[in-house]
């Protein structure tokens, strides 16, 4: 079924700008991205970070100050958010990594708050109104991120490089341990595993993929914000995640399509739109709860036996 | 002198105010079985997991293999072939039976950090999984889903993992409890066959177990050594009848 | 002597899986019955499904010659004089020896009072602060026995207490039991351990696959010895 | 600053500190008993606030009475009935669905619970807020403390809230209903198989934890205004609150609400840009020295 | 060829539908354009009005997610609303980079017309130098010589403390001090306090919606203004004094755009809004109308929907209508316009539910907004 999934996502991901608003389309792949470097944490080591806004915002920050202020290439703004973001994931991930459970979510959160808290009070965010108006400019010189099409393509490759290395992650040595450690923490030790620095390692990579999402999205939008240092972009990937179907590889692809396009399409029902997402969780918490993309697989699972 | 693979030295535990273990010395010989009993709460359990590090120990030092391992981290215990199993049952329970003891055996291959290969290098374990796994009687269930296993093959995949280490001295606390006597006799023949290459420490309250395996016992009581030495001189002396075995015969 | 417990044409699942295929006993008032088997028979399971502790049953659960297999788990306590030592021993971490101990519910004024409880087991008493979870394996399980002698149930379903426990601590147990049977409770006692097992019991119940395989009263034990063995291999 | 300025801004944090009392203290009952981390109840502690509201305002002319308004006292007991039976709804016909999961399914319910509440009064009522007009004449007025003038109201605030926390305190530790009830969250198939009815142990609990919520939020009605969002902004704090503490712990979640007030209120006298942040800088802190809390058994 | 491109125009009403700014703006700011598009007639050059609307949610980027797609692909041709400043800038420099007129009625930033300034950018209500001036001014005249100021942490706070402080201290007066308090604050019970005791005679209160809410309810609890001290709400809304009730916002002064309630033409206008929407008017939705109107009559006088021809008809335009007097949109986008001076009236003076309000004063547009000499914006340089 994989197959099916891996055609489908790289057939409609090429033709997407031409049929749908492409920034739309880019928007989608970002939070794709930020989604599914979540999900290598939740999913597959069994860690519920509620702070990875932290790293996606923080990147889109470093990413806009970069381009707009210091006037590099848009490539070395990516990886210098991304940069960020892995330090920041080290940093946090070396104060958290040890705790379980519902502590490692608040203790993830609280470091995320902080981070809020500079990015309102640092001089270089622009506080409130965020850091705006960050140009698009020429990608190594010569693409054009001006022309839609371009933009287009160049997040697509962003978005598969950051896929294609969470699954190599998912199904290499390390992602195997990763699994054994999910299982049976104590066990693992025993056997001589040292979990926390495979925790970390896994946390790192999330955190530096997810901000790889972020200063994508800065080149997008042209604007870093507080909305994306926000607690609440920790709770929607959470959601995108677990709407898709947390522990699978094109769950939180599938999550954040959903989520993206319920927010963009309901614009303008006003609160009645929280309404209707909070109605959507209910119903998916009580009725869909591997995500779709799990009770899909189940599905076919037990259809095929 | 005779060749101690672990020894401690005034070993301590105390918990808020109540002391499990106390001022303890323990030499465990290379080669030997040697066996933990005593009674409910004696502190067995709290030795093992300060030999293995799973606990800080208040006071004393342990040796293991001529290195002072008293500050050492569980994991680097584990890496030097100290491996330990669980009074309860440990396996990855959604793993399949063969991929179980593959976690294990990667530990020696030195790449489970490397997150870009790709997971097909680790199919070269695969046939000395398998022999592993032949070794307990397992090799039937290798694609089986661990947690479907009946008790006793729990055990035995266990035990099949921690050998997988290749360790040189095995912690086993209470290798048989819960198992059915038919059970019972399988592992205890399985540990008669691994332990031909190496020490093993064990908990155990069958005394039937502990009589035919164990080349030394140590009875413990309220933390401290009550008798030492092999089971038909400890089976012997009248406090440890007292404090553990009872009047009756087993 | 009148009937306690008695069970007809039982069945018992897990999710999908059927694990009781219409097990039949009746144990009378004052008896104490063991069932015996190997690992994954079905004895624990045949506890559990008198309390309902199953995911789904079937057939007929008497007690006092009224029907509960209807009825939801808590009411089964109460009106079956039920008392419960699960294998596991569910002892709550949370809660310290004091509490878990006087946790159930009393079920009649029969019941032992703590002091008796805490001379009964002095390791206990001095632990009567402790959490749970500090407990050892071993005061874990004397806790769980202790628990149900309290609350003066008069029909005790015990499943492998003796495990886990120094051998001194069996004898006492032993004694224990034998106390209360001579206080006129009824007992339905799962062990692996038939030395145990075998001078405590009226009669022995072999459970495999589910199903009763023999019925072996206490006067016959020694004479069906080999059936025994053949069946629990001890 | 002076002496009386320090004690000023200690009464101060104290009444803010009575409110992350009473609502982590509710949270506390319902994540250790119940094991859910309940995202709703800022949603809840809103709605609390709503029924004194619309109690008072519009609840007569809906019923025909057009002079009926429900008085603060009668609010006082009506909200957090009213409330807590809703909450009873909640967990007897969703949550309860969910125990058999993960813990964050039950977060992501309530959560989406929170949403429609506040979605659907967002509808109705002035997001920044409508005043509450019915605060007691008994209660008005301020009182001249020595150091500072201080509000009647809020004294009472005080001073009642303890007195609720401190008897849940009470029963929840020091009896054998407590006891019952932490039992239940462990092990409830053991505990039905006692003889007690968990489910609807569970229930109660939760209505109960609630009712704290909507007792809180009536308590706020009279000082800050009601408003759809009141309970969201506060939910996040009063989980930091609740963490501090140590999750679960009843003592915890309550001498944690009152201390970290006070440690609000002196960040407001002294760097008041960090008055909302300071709470996650001491949670960092302390789950660094303390990974289980303040109050928290360690695991 | 079709003087309205594509066919329509299109007007986009960019608001907080479920946030903090709802009732200030929100559906009742897309009630008050659908009533100006149909009483122009529901067409202009022929070509069919149509009024589209989303929320933004107070984000930035959302505003700018939905502002980027009405203009790529639903070529909407005016945005209007884009209450909260963050928002209004976001959306203000992509609308111009993108050849199309915003009218801000919401946010109130000058930062929209001075350094972030644009092209098609035109700032129509009320702006955070133009608040103070009335209020300020007039509270210096009554005695109020020391101020103290509660000043909301961020961006608008900090310009409306310093526009206020300029005002203040060109009369002679003087500023003892300020508070930084975080956005969304629910107790200001300390920072009164410490207002309270630095002997001020006026506590300014820097910040707007919820926030000025609560602390003028708070500051009334602790008997601040009993005792002698004077609050000045430096931006309040009509909907605040709502929900405060007159009790507690008796007395207040602060300066406005709009009130319902100053004449027979804001009357009858309001009159027919409130049927629509069941409450009065604040001045953005009314400025929502008026904005909306100006729009459409300069596209009838340019013949074409062409942003720069209409840009520059509407500079070429005197404004007034119901909601404004002697308007003038500057080259740098500022409406400049006369403003109010109002109180809220006491309980016994207010005769119906809507009753909140008395002018007291007017203030010239000259006086209120910034001369476009003095502006910082880089379009005029
Ligand atoms: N974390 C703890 N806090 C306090 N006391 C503890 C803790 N862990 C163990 N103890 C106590 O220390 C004593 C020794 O416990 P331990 O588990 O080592 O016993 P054991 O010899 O393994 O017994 P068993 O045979 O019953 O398993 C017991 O009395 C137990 O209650
Ligand atoms: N929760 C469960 N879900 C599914 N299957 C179960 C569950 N619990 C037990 N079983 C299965 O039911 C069968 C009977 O188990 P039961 O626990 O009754 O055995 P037992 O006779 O008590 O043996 P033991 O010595 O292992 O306690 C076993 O095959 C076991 O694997
Ligand atoms: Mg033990
Ligand atoms: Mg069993």
């Amino acid at each position: 079924m994989n197959g099916v999934f891996w055609v489908l996502l790289i057939g409609v991901g090429l033709a997407a700008p031409y049929l749908v608003y492409p920034v739309f389309a880019m928007k989608l792949l970002c939070f794709a991205l930020f989604a599914c470097a979540f999900n290598l944490l939740l999913g597959y080591t069994g860690l519920l970070s509620f702070g990875h806004a932290a790293f996606f915002g923080g990147a889109a920050y470093i990413t806009g100050h970069v381009i707009k202020v210091m006037h590099m290439d848009p490539l070395i703004g990516i990886l210098a958010g991304t940069l960020f973001a892995m330090v920041l994931g080290a940093i946090f991930g070396a104060l958290a990594i040890r705790r379980q459970g519902i502590y490692f979510a608040m203790i993830t959160l609280a470091l995320a708050q902080i981070i809020f808290f500079l990015a309102l009070k640092l001089p270089f965010t622009g506080g409130e109104n965020g850091l705006q108006g960050i140009p698009r400019g020429h990608m190594l010189g010569f693409i054009d991120l001006n022309d839609p099409v371009a933009i287009y393509y160049v997040v697509f490759a962003i978005f598969m490089i950051g896929f294609l290395i969470i699954y190599r992650t998912i199904h290499s040595p390390f992602g195997q341990i990763l699994t054994a450690i999910r299982e049976n923490e104590p066990r693992a030790r025993s056997l001589g595993y040292n979990v926390e620095r495979f925790k970390l390692i896994a946390f790192v990579i999330s955190a530096t993929l997810a901000g790889t999402a972020g200063a994508t999205k800065s080149i997008i939008f042209q604007f870093a914000s507080l909305t994306d240092v926000h607690w609440q972009m920790s709770g929607e990937v959470v959601l995108m995640t677990l709407l898709g179907g947390m522990g699978t590889l094109f769950g939180p692809v599938a999550g954040a399509a959903v989520v993206i396009t319920m927010q963009d399409e309901l614009a303008s029902f006003g609160s009645w739109v929280q309404v209707a997402i909070g109605a959507i969780f209910v119903v998916c918490v009580l009725i869909f709860r591997r995500g779709f993309v799990g009770e899909l697989a189940r599905l076919l699972k037990a259809k095929s036996s | 002198m005779s060749d101690a693979i672990l020894q401690a030295r005034g070993l301590s535990k105390k918990f808020a105010g109540f002391t499990a273990v106390d001022n303890m010395d323990l030499d465990v010989e290379r080669g030997s079985i040697h066996a933990l009993i005593g009674p409910n709460g004696a502190g067995k359990t709290t030795v093992f997991n300060m030999l293995t590090r799973f606990i800080a120990s208040t006071s004393g030092s342990i040796v293991y293999d001529g290195t002072d391992i008293t500050r050492h981290s569980p994991t680097a215990v584990a890496n030097r072939g100290m491996v330990r199993s669980f009074q309860i049952s440990a396996i990855f329970p959604h793993l399949s039976v063969l991929d179980n003891v593959r976690v294990a055996l990667q530990q020696h291959l030195g790449l489970s950090y490397h997150f870009w290969r790709s997971s097909r290098v680790l199919e070269s374990l695969n046939d000395r999984a398998m022999a592993l796994l032949e070794e307990v009687g397992l090799a039937e269930f290798a694609d089986v889903i661990s947690v479907e296993l009946a008790y006793g093959r729990k055990r035995a995949l266990e035990i099949a993992t921690t050998l997988a280490l290749d360790p040189r001295l095995m912690l086993l606390d209470e290798p048989t409890q819960g198992m059915s006597s038919e059970d019972v006799g399988k592992v205890t023949a399985l540990i008669q066959q691994v332990s031909a290459k190496r020490t093993i420490l064990m908990v155990e309250h069958n005394l039937k177990v502990v009589e035919s395996l164990a080349d030394k016992i140590t009875v413990l009581n309220r933390g401290e050594i009550l008798a030492e030495g092999p089971y038909a001189e400890v089976s012997r002396d009248p406090a440890v009848r007292q404090a553990y075995m009872g009047t009756e015969d087993v | 002597m009148s009937e306690l417990l008695r069970i007809e044409n039982l069945n018992a699942w897990y999710g999908e899986s059927h694990i009781l295929h219409g097990v039949n006993l009746s144990v009378n008032r004052g008896e104490v019955v063991t069932l015996l088997g190997r690992n994954g028979a079905g004895r624990t399971t045949t506890l559990k499904s008198i309390l309902g502790l199953v995911d789904k049953r079937t057939g007929s659960i008497q007690v006092d010659g009224k029907e509960i297999i209807k009825q939801p788990t808590h009411k089964i306590a109460r009106l079956g004089m039920l008392g419960y030592c699960p294998e596991e021993r569910g002892i709550f971490s949370r809660l310290n020896v004091d509490e878990n101990l006087n946790l159930p519910p009393r079920l009649s004024d029969d019941g032992m009072s703590v002091d008796e409880i805490y001379s009964m087991f002095p390791n206990l008493a001095e632990r009567r602060r402790s959490l749970g979870t500090q407990l050892s394996g071993g005061e874990q399980q004397m806790l769980a026995m202790a628990r149900v002698l309290r609350t003066g149930a008069k029909l005790l379903l015990l499943d492998e207490i003796t495990e886990g426990l120094a051998p001194v601590i069996v004898q006492a147990l032993g004694n224990t039991i034998r106390q209360i049977k001579e206080r006129g409770l009824t007992i339905v006692l799962v062990e692996q351990n038939f030395h145990f097992a075998a001078p405590l019991a009226d009669r022995h119940y072999i459970i495999e696959h589910g199903e009763v395989a023999e019925v072996i009263e206490a006067s016959e034990a020694k004479a069906k010895k080999e059936r025994i063995n053949q069946f629990l291999s001890v | 600053m002076s002496l009386n300025a320090i004690l000023a801004q200690t009464m101060l944090g104290l009444s803010t500190g009575v409110f992350y009392a009473m609502l982590s203290l509710g949270l506390a009952i319902i994540f250790g008993l119940l094991n859910v981390i309940n995202f709703a109840h800022g949603a809840l502690y809103m709605l609390g606030a709503f029924v004194a509201l619309i109690g008072y305002s519009y609840l007569g002319p809906w019923l025909g009475f057009e002079d009926y308004h429900m008085g603060f006292w009668t609010a006082l007991i009506v909200a957090p009935l009213v409330v807590g039976g809703f909450g009873m709804l909640i967990e007897r016909f969703l949550l309860r669905r969910l125990y058999a999961f993960d813990h964050i399914y039950g977060l992501l319910l309530t959560f989406g619970i929170a949403l429609i509440l506040q979605g659907i009064l967002s509808n109705y009522f002035n997001i920044s807020g409508t005043a509450y007009p019915a605060q007691p004449d008994v209660l008005n007025g301020i009182v001249n403390l020595g150091f500072m003038y201080f509000p009647k109201y809020r004294l009472f605030a005080i001073v009642f809230s303890i007195v609720v926390c401190l008897a849940t305190w009470f029963v929840i530790e020091r009896t054998t209903l407590g006891a019952v009830l932490r039992a239940g969250v462990e092990n409830p198939k053991l505990v039905e198989a006692f003889g007690i009815n968990v489910p609807r142990m569970v229930t109660l609990t939760f209505g109960f934890g609630v009712a704290l919520a909507a007792l809180a939020g009536v308590l706020a009605a009279p000082i800050y205004s009601v408003s759809p969002l009141m309970g969201a902004d506060l939910i996040i704090t009063v989980f930091a609150v609740v963490v501090i503490g140590g999750m679960g712990s009843i003592l915890g979640a309550i001498v944690t609400g009152l201390g970290l007030g006070l440690v609000q209120g002196l960040t407001q006298a002294l760097y008041p840009p960090a008055a909302n942040t300071v709470i996650f800088f001491i949670m960092v802190v302390v789950l660094l020295i303390r990974p289980a809390g303040l109050f928290g058994k360690e695991a | 060829a079709d003087p309205a491109s594509n066919g329509s125009v299109k007007i986009g009403v960019l608001s907080d539908m479920s946030g903090v700014y709802k009732a200030i703006e929100g559906p009742g700011a897309v009630t008050a354009a659908k009533m100006a598009a149909e009483d122009f007639g529901g067409k202009v050059l022929g070509a069919p009005i149509e009024i589209v609307s989303a929320d933004h949610q107070n984000k930035a980027d959302v505003a700018s997610s939905v502002a980027r797609k009405w203009i790529d692909r639903d070529h909407v041709d005016m945005l209007v609303g884009m209450d909260n400043s963050a928002v209004g800038l976001a959306v203000q420099g992509l609308a111009s980079e993108k050849n199309t007129i915003t009218i801000n009625t919401g946010a109130g930033s000058s930062e929209l017309t001075e350094s972030q300034c644009s092209k098609y950018g035109i700032h129509y209500v009320y702006d955070t130098y133009a608040l103070p001036v009335g209020t300020a001014t007039a509270m210096v005249k009554n005695g109020g010589k020391k101020w103290f100021f509660i000043t909301a942490d961020y961006a608008f706070g900090h310009s409306l403390r310093d526009n206020t402080s300029r005002v203040v201290e060109d009369l002679g007066g003087e500023v003892l001090g300020s508070i930084e308090a975080p956005l969304s604050t629910t107790d200001f019970s300390s920072y009164l306090l410490q207002a309270s005791g630095s002997g001020a005679d006026v506590i300014g209160l820097a910040n707007a919606g919820g926030d000025t809410v609560n602390s003028i309810k708070q500051a009334n609890s602790f008997g601040i203004v009993e005792r002698g001290q004077k609050l000045a709400g430096m931006l309040v809304f009509l909907t605040d004094i709502k929900a405060l009730g007159l009790d507690t916002a008796k007395g207040l002064e602060f300066t406005t755009a709009f009130y319902w309630d100053r004449n027979d033409e804001s009357r009858k206008w309001s009159q027919r809004f409130f049927e629509k929407h069941g409450a009065m008017p604040t001045m953005v939705q009314a400025g929502v109308y008026s904005g909306v109107t100006h729009y459409l009559e300069a596209i009838k006088a340019a013949g074409s929907d062409d942003a720069k021809a209409v840009r520059a008809e509407l500079g070429n335009m005197t404004l007034n209508d119901f909601f404004v007097q002697n308007g003038k949109i500057e080259a740098n986008g500022l409406m400049s316009h006369d403003m109010y001076l109002a109180q809220v009236k006491t309980p016994d003076e207010s005769k119906s539910d809507w009753d909140l309000l008395n002018i007291v004063s007017t203030i010239p547009a000259e006086k209120a907004y910034i001369a476009q000499s003095d502006s910082a914006c880089p379009l005029l340089k």
